[in-house]
């Protein structure tokens, strides 16, 4: 019978570099495809409600503002999200999806109010020619308040 | 001058504050140590390198709420943690740490100071028995009967191999076992074996894996301390901190030829020869698992005890055959 | 001395809320009883309600561990219903991703099976490398723990060549970890003699209590839906079924680790067989009335899901069964004539996921007849107030 | 065993027990027994056909009747047993004296569906609290659960 099989790997390990990561100091890199927090692109979005009846968290609210003018009011409740980012696969706009995922990670908040985003937005027209516009920056908002 | 001494002695070195600050240190040496093996950072962010984290966690179950059982024997139940202290912290002054030489005070080191010292450090048991007995917690006392059937094992084999040193330094006094050895260090390897033993021994007084049954979280939550918050459990903490300092000095005061040297270099000594023995103990910690209580007596009395006794063998015949 | 030792609801042992009811006779159980019904959340009456598409995301969080397994489950069912086949890339992804969450599945359990015996040393070592998996996870689906890879008709996500060469890295580096814990777990002496010989389980008694997955393989039942009734690809990948015939908690560490280099080479099969093509076809929004029964072998054994639809975008009836409640009768067994001492390891062994297990009531608010919840403020506020009500010096009499 | 053979053998070892079978796809077979049957055949099936893992029981709710469906499980595929029984009279006997294993599935059946299982060895309830109130079964489709509207406290927006 073998006696202390985990000591050589264990004394091996002594005077290496812990593997941990000193996480509040130092964060890791995500992959790129991370699932981070959804995002909305106002300009792009066509108001087709894809996403708020796929969304199993129900955590998607498009509501009409003003009929007239074609004016929509979007909410993204993040205390409900899961993440799953089926909104963006639902999105039909094309090529440029109106929803996406952004890296955030670090999305607590002591409110369940902070976490909610919203954006009021004419609807876009959506074009069957779609010509390739540049990807629009994520706006400001989808940084969820910190207070 | 003399009473300004002793208290110095008590409270100031090698009493309570000196046995607080190192035994602290000794828990963070320890926790660090372990951390590393494990390929883990440890304590990092309470003073350089976590050093003051133990002090930290001291102060922070000082500031908690004390909670006391309604169906606990209060009295006991409040005094034990105390109680164990002290018993330890005297454990403590029995070293041969600073004043064993000759013209040095004489209160603590005489004839027999080792058999005092070993049951002084028997007594700390009893009260992790008492504790978990009084809290009337039924995992607290599956716990205390652990530690009662835990002693039956390690106790004896812990006795004889302590013992077999001063045997063959033909004294009962720390003082004269550890100069003995200085005179004749070679003397020292056939202690080998009882230094092994000694060392399971005293992790497993120390309730340290593999032999923390008592405690074990898994099974039995916090076992004997299951009800203690607070200030106790602080103190229980603090006691089980001075334990390992005053058993790992004992083991190097007996195995490792003690302290000399005088106050500076003793002291030096002192921290160095703990740190080895601390290292052995947390080496045992990091490559075992638990094993059962019934395993814990089989392998005491099956493997520990014989062993023991094979070192008194050796030690008798040495002293018959050379000395 | 026979008295009862209520493990759980909440006890360091158990990662989630169960209650164990052990009689003791001093260190010996005499008698076991399980009870359950702290962790319901309404999955099945739920999923009445939802869409095919959200039923995904919602049998994903069926199981924190094996969300993979249940969303599979519930996917390939819903495909068969619908008449649809997934293309061959789709599928050769979604599998890989099975065989990986396996991977990691085993080596958490691994890890808490090391600290259940007080062996902490090895529960950080394994989690350290399941680190490993967790980020090629991460990486294939965009999440750690709820992968969200599967779609109806297929998976989301793509593999590219870089990705592919990482987790081919990345297996070489576990395959040799694993051998290497096969090494410990077979051979350090404490860590043996606390798992053989413990949570005896007879063949036949684990045949009668319909015990699944690496508990019944322990007790040297060739049982492997992969292999028995093998569904989408894994009648094309060439693998073996891990047994061993010690019938107790050492039979069932190895039965794993074994799992865990046979996952590697289905991982590398997978990859290495790859066709080009699509990963997903587009799926109908409805389903015809018809029935089918979905069985799929998740990492702590078989997963069923009988899925019934009406016609409409909505299921019927969709039936699961988790393997963690299949176990239970064959825990409850085991546990008897053990010590307390093996309580935790015994029922870690089965691997028990809780919330696998329970999810069929929905949350009546229970005792109170009503739920507050508090913002973060309200409840510093109420902390201040007790601790300035505090009862003064209760029978905490300092004796300083 | 292929699906055939089984529906073979299932058909001359319990005759005109069997309402109905069929094979719907690979490796699974659905049988439909009358409830009174239900007893004998999985004596039947445990003895003769040795099946002795069954996975699960699922129960449904039809309007007028409760579905159940027995699942049984061994390295040929999928046995679904399957019986009807009426919403006035929800009884049905217990199958564990042949298969152990199925108390779980029994006693949930009973918490979901308030269907009385004769003879179950052990009829506390398996999934809901104990003080769950009486007469309420989840899963039946005429109970219905109102889900509160959330409230977020502190109403800052």
């Amino acid at each position: 019978m073998k006696v202390a099989v985990f000591l050589p790997e264990l004394l091996r390990h002594l005077f290496k570099k812990p593997n941990t990561v000193d996480y509040p100091f130092k964060k890791l890199e995500v992959p790129k495809d991370f699932r981070g927090t959804p995002f909305l692109h106002p300009d792009i979005c066509i108001a087709c409600r894809a996403c708020e009846r796929d969304c199993p968290a129900e955590a998607i609210e498009i509501t009409s503002v003003n009929e007239a003018e074609k004016k929509f009011s979007m909410v993204i409740h993040n205390d409900r999200c899961v993440h799953c980012a089926q909104c963006v696969d639902s999105c039909p706009t094309n090529p440029v999806k109106a929803m996406e995922m952004d890296h955030l990670y670090e999305i607590a908040a002591f409110d369940r109010h902070d976490l909610k985003m919203d954006w009021t937005f004419t609807r876009a027209v959506p074009k069957r020619e779609a010509k390739p516009a540049a990807p629009p920056s994520p706006p400001s908002k989808t940084e969820p308040a910190q207070s | 001058m003399a009473v300004l001494k002793t208290l110095l002695y008590l409270l100031v070195y090698p009493g309570l504050l000196f046995l607080f600050i190192y035994s602290t240190f000794c828990e963070w040496y320890d926790r660090k140590l372990y951390a590393r093996l494990q390929n883990r950072m440890g304590p990092t962010h309470t003073g350089r390198w976590g050093i003051l984290q133990p002090i930290a966690d001291f102060v922070k179950l000082l500031a908690k709420e004390d909670v006391v059982p309604e169906r606990a024997d209060k009295t006991l139940f409040t005094l034990l943690p105390i109680i164990g202290l002290a018993i330890v912290v005297t454990a403590g002054l029995l070293l041969p740490l600073w004043p064993y030489s000759e013209d040095a005070i004489r209160m603590t080191s005489f004839s027999g100071d080792i058999i005092v010292l070993l049951y002084l450090l028997s007594l700390p048991t009893l009260i992790f028995f008492l504790a978990g007995w009084s809290s009337t917690n039924l995992f607290s006392t599956i716990g205390g009967t652990r530690v009662l059937t835990m002693l039956f094992g390690y106790e004896v084999p812990l006795f004889m191999s302590v013992l077999s040193p001063a045997i063959l330094a033909n004294s009962w006094r720390l003082a004269e076992i550890a100069q003995f050895y200085q005179k004749k260090p070679l003397l020292i390897l056939p202690n080998l074996l009882g230094f092994v033993i000694a060392v399971i021994c005293v992790q497993a007084k120390l309730e340290r894996t593999p032999f923390d049954i008592p405690h074990a979280e898994t099974e039995i939550v916090g076992g004997t301390f299951t009800e203690y918050s607070g200030k106790k459990l602080a103190f229980f903490r603090l006691m089980i901190d001075i334990e390992l300092v005053v058993s790992s000095g004992l083991v190097a005061a007996v195995f490792l030829g003690g302290f000399p040297g005088g106050p500076a270099i003793g002291l030096l000594n002192f921290v160095v020869k703990t740190l080895f023995v601390i290292f052995f103990l947390t080496l045992i910690r990091a490559f075992t698992s638990r094993i059962r209580v019934d395993q814990v007596v089989t392998f005491a009395w099956k493997y520990l005890a014989p062993l023991a006794v094979l070192q008194l063998l050796i030690v008798i015949l040495i002293k018959g055959l050379l000395l | 001395m026979k008295f009862t030792i209520p493990i759980g609801p909440q006890h360091p042992a158990l990662k989630e809320p169960i209650s164990l009811r052990m009689t003791v006779e001093g260190e010996v159980i005499k008698d076991a009883d399980i009870r359950l019904g702290y962790n319901h959340r309404g999955l099945e009456k739920l999923a009445e309600e939802k869409t095919w598409i959200q039923n995904i995301y919602l049998t994903e969080r069926i199981c924190g561990i094996c969300s993979h397994s249940h969303a599979t489950c519930y996917v390939q069912g819903v495909e068969k219903l619908m008449e649809i086949t997934p293309p061959k890339r789709g599928n050769y992804i979604r599998y890989l991703v099975s065989e990986l969450e396996r991977v990691h599945s085993h080596l958490l359990w691994l890890g808490v099976a090391g600290h259940e015996a007080g062996f902490d040393s090895f529960f950080m070592y394994t989690w350290r490398d399941r680190e490993v998996v967790m980020d090629l996870l991460e990486m294939i689906s965009g999440n750690r723990v709820h992968y969200a890879i599967n779609t109806l008709g297929g998976v989301r996500r793509d593999l590219d060549e870089l990705q592919i060469k990482k987790i081919f890295d990345g297996l070489a580096v576990l395959r040799t970890r694993s051998e290497f814990y096969f090494k410990i777990g077979a051979s350090e002496p404490t860590f043996v003699a606390r798992l053989a010989g413990v949570g005896y389980l007879s063949r036949e008694k684990a045949l009668a209590l319909c015990a699944v997955g690496p508990t019944a393989r322990a007790s040297g039942i060739s049982a492997d839906v992969r292999k028995d009734d093998p569904h989408a690809v894994y009648d094309e990948i060439p693998f073996d079924v891990c047994t061993a015939d010690s019938c107790d908690v050492l039979g069932r560490t190895v039965v794993r680790i074994k799992e865990l280099l046979e996952s590697y080479k289905i991982c590398e099969f997978l990859l290495k067989n790859l066709p080009a093509g699509d990963i997903a076809v587009k799926a109908p929004k409805r389903a015809k009335p018809n029935e089918v029964v979905s069985r799929y072998e998740a990492p702590r054994g078989e997963n069923m899901h009988y899925i019934k639809s009406n016609g409409s975008d909505k299921p019927e009836r969709l039936k699961v069964r988790a393997p963690t409640l299949a176990n239970y009768p064959a825990t409850v067994e085991m546990l008897k004539s053990g010590f307390i001492a093996d309580i935790p390891l015994i029922f870690a062994a089965i691997d028990p996921c809780i919330c696998c297990a329970e999810r069929t009531v929905e949350l009546v608010n229970g005792r109170t007849g009503e739920e507050k919840i508090l913002r973060f403020s309200e409840l510093r506020k109420l902390a201040d107030q007790r601790f300035k009500n505090r009862p003064v010096k209760r029978n905490a009499a300092w004796p300083f | 065993m292929t699906d055939l053979e089984l529906v073979e053998k299932l058909k001359s070892l319990f005759g005109d027990k069997i309402v109905e079978i069929s094979n719907p796809a690979l490796r699974r077979v659905f049988m439909t027994i009358a409830p009174g049957n239900v007893a004998p055949v999985f004596v039947g099936l445990s003895k003769d056909l040795r099946y002795a893992y069954i996975a699960t029981i699922s129960g449904l709710d039809t309007g007028d009747s409760y579905e159940i469906l027995y699942h049984l499980a061994d390295l040929n595929g999928n046995l679904n047993v399957r019986t009807r029984i009426p919403k006035t009279d929800p009884h049905l006997v217990s199958i564990c004296p042949s298969l152990p294993g199925a108390i779980l599935y029994e006693r949930e059946l009973q918490d979901m569906f308030g269907i009385v299982i004769d003879n179950i060895p052990d009829p506390r309830p398996l999934v809901v609290p104990d003080d769950w109130p009486a007469g309420n079964f989840p899963l039946r489709k005429d109970w219905k659960y109102e889900r509160p509207a959330e409230i977020i406290p502190g109403g800052k927006k």
